[in-house]
């Protein structure tokens, strides 16, 4: 009996002799437990070498194998082909990044930015480790704990067309981050992230299109994390109107 | 020419390698701290640890107790006073990456909470619920980003270790994405890379766990050590091969065979299902064999039972757990219990390193997986793989800190005509004539190979058959050609590189499993079921040499606890 | 080196608070005033009159002002960023003065109106 | 913290989003674009309260001329329209609430559900409220 067969059409771009990526289509098996990043690595070991992407835990953590399926961003590897039968699955780098090659894009602009927010634990008044860990009950964790999950995919930002338009926009993974931190009853950090994360780059270019947090594979909800910490601006803000002599 | 000069030069961006990385940068803020990987930081395979760090943290527990354990989880091949020493440093470590913002999950008065972990006699094992791994890595990684001495190599494929005189000079690397070609020089290099479970067709590792520090150290000398010892975790998916932690057992979940019974208490009647993996393992095979396993598409599978934890439990607890299996599976543990089997989850061999990560190179380091210090024995216990990194890895960046100080600075004209070689033999990939093999299929033949020939039991025959497939491969491999003939971002090349890094793993592995001729913790022979201490209380050391792999031994230090027999 | 905005929480919090307003208010006045009085149902401003003795307290008065001054820098927020992003984005300073002007004229002719209103 | 950029830079492709059209590429972001929009049909709401304020001003003719160009079917049709944007306006807002105010009750976050859900039923008060107020 024929096996069932199902069609990709793949995003193809090198830099040498393509002036804009071109598609390809390829022809696969349709296991019903295949995921579209199983179909690529047939691809690559059967059909075409020359295939480039990148891929690693097949376990939806990593965060390497992000791709827009169908027009929607996802993690292959936890993108099954039965959902797109009978096909064709048309399978591009994830969008608004500039390409590399085939389905890699060039990530550079988020790892500058990243580092931009903080996204780390600040302390005014750092303990020693002998005086055992910071106390954090788990109901103080669970204020953060959400924004913690982020895999640093970039899915948010390729469904992000504030961050197509405006690619100075630091950004949903990069924000939600800091307010990972600025939620964290460890941290002391918020006054310190506030001339990025409250820049115009920052928070206020979002304007809570809210695609980010659909296609989160985390649910880390960057789109909150931004509008949380636009209240967080504004009552400083009022505070800082009515109490213009309070500290800070 | 010009070539980029560091100080410290780490190959690897996991825990082991980012730890090593901040230690070193806060040692001498002086110096330059470079960190090369193949992949960026936070992709690295750190991220899919799942179940938890093991340390001594509450007052009903002990580092002897600890330490004893660990041991006694070997099968008493660890250096005893290389455990002590980890013991008693795993503890600050945690607390460290606490102090860093790691989300450690909590007891209700806001302490760290510990949870019971496999081969543990007591509660030890911290977590970030069941993404441990992913909460570590990425708290280091973001931490790192703090110290503006350490550089960044994202995506640069290291190809080989450049020595002189027995120094370390440097590496030569490939960046990905441009496919230039470039030696990095530096006073010590740190091997952070992690571990070689693709080696084997059935694993719960990343696509980019090939062995590739193993090979680079082995090819410059260095010993292999204790290879032979390679861990099946007990519960992997069947199929894709991906981890269900020990949490799940830990927290109380039942191993099953298709008489729905707990089969473990005619294996590890004390511990049942919190028994140690090399046993679990065993025990699973044997219960597959003597058919009392279930039957699925990919073969026989036991069943991991949490219905009777509760939604509430497996969602704090567990939710990675819930998520992978609905995911992947379609299964709810809520409701139903998972399938699994044993998987290739780890290596206990490595690069044979002292407790400062020095290894017999002057000036090379390794830490974590890559690395044998010797506190993993026959077999590691759960959770105590990633304190490993921890410890090691700080102790290594602060050992090469302190080393690259009294080191002579590489002198680029001893490297050109090296580093000229090595890009020959490396460009050589995109060059060659047409040939009659696939890269792929070469890959494929070598992880089953190994899997059917170094599995959870082994022969004497079956050793040298995998030995002699290993040869052959080395024969197909010089007529595999590559469809991609570009330096941007080839990923065919890379795997073809990695390939090469495989099967010197492999045969250095299956070498030293044919040489072993007893039974001890992962390592089952069938023709020598028993421990025998007189021959085999020994590391192995596997030497690189051009007629082929040589096995020696070292004395295993053994301080405090004679060797008994290992019961549970 | 990017530095924290001093003039968009001010301008948030009145685009935050006047979605609020509208989103509680404007449909049922939209619905009751628009649509079912001109069709013959039951309405307070139906006749100059009834309009006289429903602007006769100044709760009306304050209310109304609230209803319709806060939805106006609601609209003139997001119409903002909405010209931005339909490739206007270069005259941003201007579409700022633009929307925001617009929203204080009309709450200041609102103020005017409900003050001198008889 | 410098990140790694290649000495030998390769080219990359950029791909670029139509500045005006962007928004028809996908269904969620039309769904965004109509949102954005409901704002400006409240404010042709807010305009026209204006005018009426403005005709009551001046004088009871006025007035009732303002009133009778209310029942022409131009102006119920305006309305209905501006109805179906308030409404959008209104559930979108109460939807998104949940995201931006996170409510804890006993050291547990209330869930999305619960959140939206109260203040979907807020607003069904309010407006029952002021359609007594204005009817009563």
């Amino acid at each position: 009996m024929p096996q069932e067969t199902i069609q990709l059409v793949v995003t193809r771009f090198h830099p040498d002799h393509d002036p804009v990526p071109r598609f390809q289509t390829y022809t696969v098996p349709l296991h019903e437990d295949w995921v579209v990043l199983d179909a690529l690595n047939y691809i690559k070991d059967t059909q075409d070498g020359t295939l480039s992407y990148r891929w690693s835990c097949r376990m939806g953590i990593c965060g390497s194998c992000g791709m827009n399926v169908n027009g929607t961003p996802r993690l292959t590897c936890a993108t099954f082909l039965r959902e797109y039968a009978p096909g064709p699955i048309r399978v591009e780098p994830l969008a608004n990044f500039p390409i590399i090659r085939d389905l890699v894009v060039d990530i550079t602009d988020f790892m500058e930015k990243l580092p931009r927010v903080q996204p780390w634990l600040v302390r005014q008044d750092e303990t020693p480790l002998t005086g055992g860990e910071y106390r954090q009950t788990p109901g103080e964790m669970e204020r953060y704990h959400q924004f913690s999950l982020c895999i640093n995919c970039m899915l948010c930002y390729a469904a992000c067309p504030v961050y197509g338009l405006h690619p100075e926009f630091i950004g949903p993974a990069a924000l939600a981050l800091a307010h990972r931190y600025n939620l964290d009853s460890r941290d002391q950090g918020r006054a310190a992230r506030q001339a990025e994360v409250y820049s115009e780059e920052g928070i206020w270019e979002c304007t809570f299109v809210g695609q980010c947090s659909v296609v989160c594979p985390k649910k880390v909800d960057p789109a909150g994390a931004i509008q949380q910490e636009k209240v967080s601006a504004a009552l400083d803000w009022l505070k800082s109107v009515v109490w213009p002599w309070g500290n800070r | 020419m010009e070539y980029p000069v560091h100080d410290i030069l780490i190959i690897g961006g996991g825990a082991a390698g980012l730890r090593a990385a901040i230690a070193a940068a806060e040692a001498r803020p002086d110096i330059s701290v470079a960190l090369v990987s193949k992949v960026y930081p936070m992709r690295s395979h750190t991220v899919s640890a799942e179940g938890g760090t093991a340390g001594v943290l509450r007052s009903d527990d002990t580092f002897d107790s600890h330490a004893y354990d660990t041991v006694k989880g070997s099968d008493f091949l660890t250096d005893q006073d290389a455990v002590e020493l980890f013991v008693r440093a795993a503890p600050e470590e945690i607390l460290q990456l606490e102090h860093w913002g790691c989300p450690w999950s909590r007891d209700p008065d806001g302490g760290i909470a510990v949870r019971a972990f496999g081969g543990m006699s007591v509660k030890r094992t911290v977590y970030a619920a069941d993404k441990t791994g992913f909460h570590l890595l990425h708290t280091l990684f973001q931490t790192s980003l703090r110290y503006s001495n350490i550089r960044r190599y994202d995506e640069w494929f290291v190809t080989a270790l450049l020595v002189d005189d027995g120094r370390i000079l440097g590496v030569t690397a490939l960046d990905v994405r441009s496919g230039q070609f470039l030696p990095l020089l530096a006073r010590a290099v740190i091997l952070a890379t992690g571990g070689c479970g693709r080696v084997f067709a059935f694993t719960t590792n990343g696509m980019i766990k090939t062995g590739d520090g193993m090979a680079l150290a082995y090819r410059i000398g260095a010993a292999l050590k204790d290879m032979e010892f390679i861990q099946y975790h007990p519960t992997g998916l069947p199929g894709t091969g991906i981890l269900i932690t020990e949490a799940s057992r830990g927290e109380g979940g039942y191993l099953l065979n298709a008489q729905e019974e707990r089969f473990l208490q005619r294996y590890v009647p004390s511990r049942m299902e919190l028994g140690p993996r090399d046993l679990l393992s065993r025990a699973i095979i044997t219960e597959m064999e003597e058919g009392r396993a279930f039957q699925g598409p990919y073969g026989a599978y036991v069943q991991l039972d949490l219905r009777h934890l509760g939604e509430r439990l497996i969602n704090e607890r567990l939710p990675f757990v819930r998520e992978l299996t609905q995911e992947y599976l379609g299964i709810d543990p809520v409701r139903e219990p998972i399938p699994v089997r044993p998987v290739v989850h780890y290596s206990m061999g490595g690069v044979d390193t002292d407790t400062e990560g020095k290894t017999s190179i002057t000036g090379l380091y390794a830490a974590g997986e890559v690395a044998c210090v010797s506190i993993n024995g026959a077999n590691r216990l759960g959770s105590n793989s990633l304190s490993e990194c921890l410890v090691f890895g700080a102790r290594a960046g602060r050992a090469a800190a302190h080393g690259a100080a009294d080191a002579p600075a590489p002198r680029a004209e001893v490297i050109a005509g090296r580093a000229a070689d090595e890009e020959r033999r490396v460009a050589a990939w995109l060059t060659r004539a047409e040939g009659t093999e696939r890269l792929a299929a070469l890959r494929d033949d070598l992880r089953h190979g190994m899997e059917r020939g170094v599995g959870v039991f082994r022969t004497g025959e079956g050793l040298r058959e995998v030995l002699g497939k290993i040869h052959d491969l080395r024969g197909r491999l010089a007529r595999v050609t590559l469809d991609d003939r570009s330096r941007i971002f080839n990923t065919e090349w890379t795997a073809a590189l990695e390939l090469e890094f495989m099967i010197d793993v492999a045969e250095a592995i299956a070498i030293a499993a044919l040489a072993r001729e007893e039974s001890r913790g992962s390592h089952t022979r069938r023709d020598f079921p028993q421990r025998d201490d007189v021959r085999f209380l020994k590391h192995s050391l596997a030497f690189w040499s051009r007629e082929g792999p040589r096995v020696g031994y070292r004395d295993v230090a053994i301080t405090r606890w004679p060797p008994e027999e290992r019961k549970y | 080196m990017a530095h924290a905005s001093r003039s968009e929480p001010f301008w948030w919090s009145l685009f935050a608070a006047g979605g609020v307003v509208a989103a509680f208010l404007v449909p049922i006045h939209v619905l009751l005033e628009g649509i079912v009085g001109p069709l013959g149902g039951p309405t307070p401003a139906a006749d100059y009159d009834r309009m006289h003795a429903w602007l006769a307290s100044p709760f009306t008065r304050v209310y109304l002002f609230v209803l319709i001054s806060l939805p106006l820098f609601h609209w003139a927020h997001r119409f903002r960023f909405t010209l931005a992003d339909l490739g206007l984005s270069r005259f941003g300073a201007w579409l700022a003065v633009l929307c925001y002007g617009a929203a204080i004229v009309g709450t200041a002719l609102a103020a005017w109106l409900l003050i001198t209103a008889p | 913290m410098t990140v790694n950029s290649p000495p030998n830079a390769t080219r990359t492709y950029r791909p670029v989003m139509s500045p005006t059209w962007w928004w028809l590429r996908h269904p969620a972001w039309v769904q965004f674009m109509l949102r954005e929009l409901s704002s400006v049909f409240i404010a042709a709401f807010l305009a026209l309260y204006l005018a009426r304020l403005g005709a009551f001003a001046s004088g009871p003719a006025a007035y009732a001329a303002f009133q009778a160009w209310h029942r022409t079917p131009l102006s119920i049709a305006l309305h209905v329209l501006i109805l179906a944007f308030a409404l959008l306006h209104s559930t979108t807002w109460f939807l998104l609430t949940p995201k931006i105010a996170r409510v804890h009750v006993a050291g547990r976050s209330m869930s999305e559900k619960a959140v939206a859900g109260g203040a979907l039923t807020a607003w069904a008060i309010v407006s029952a409220l002021v359609a007594w107020w204005l009817l009563g």
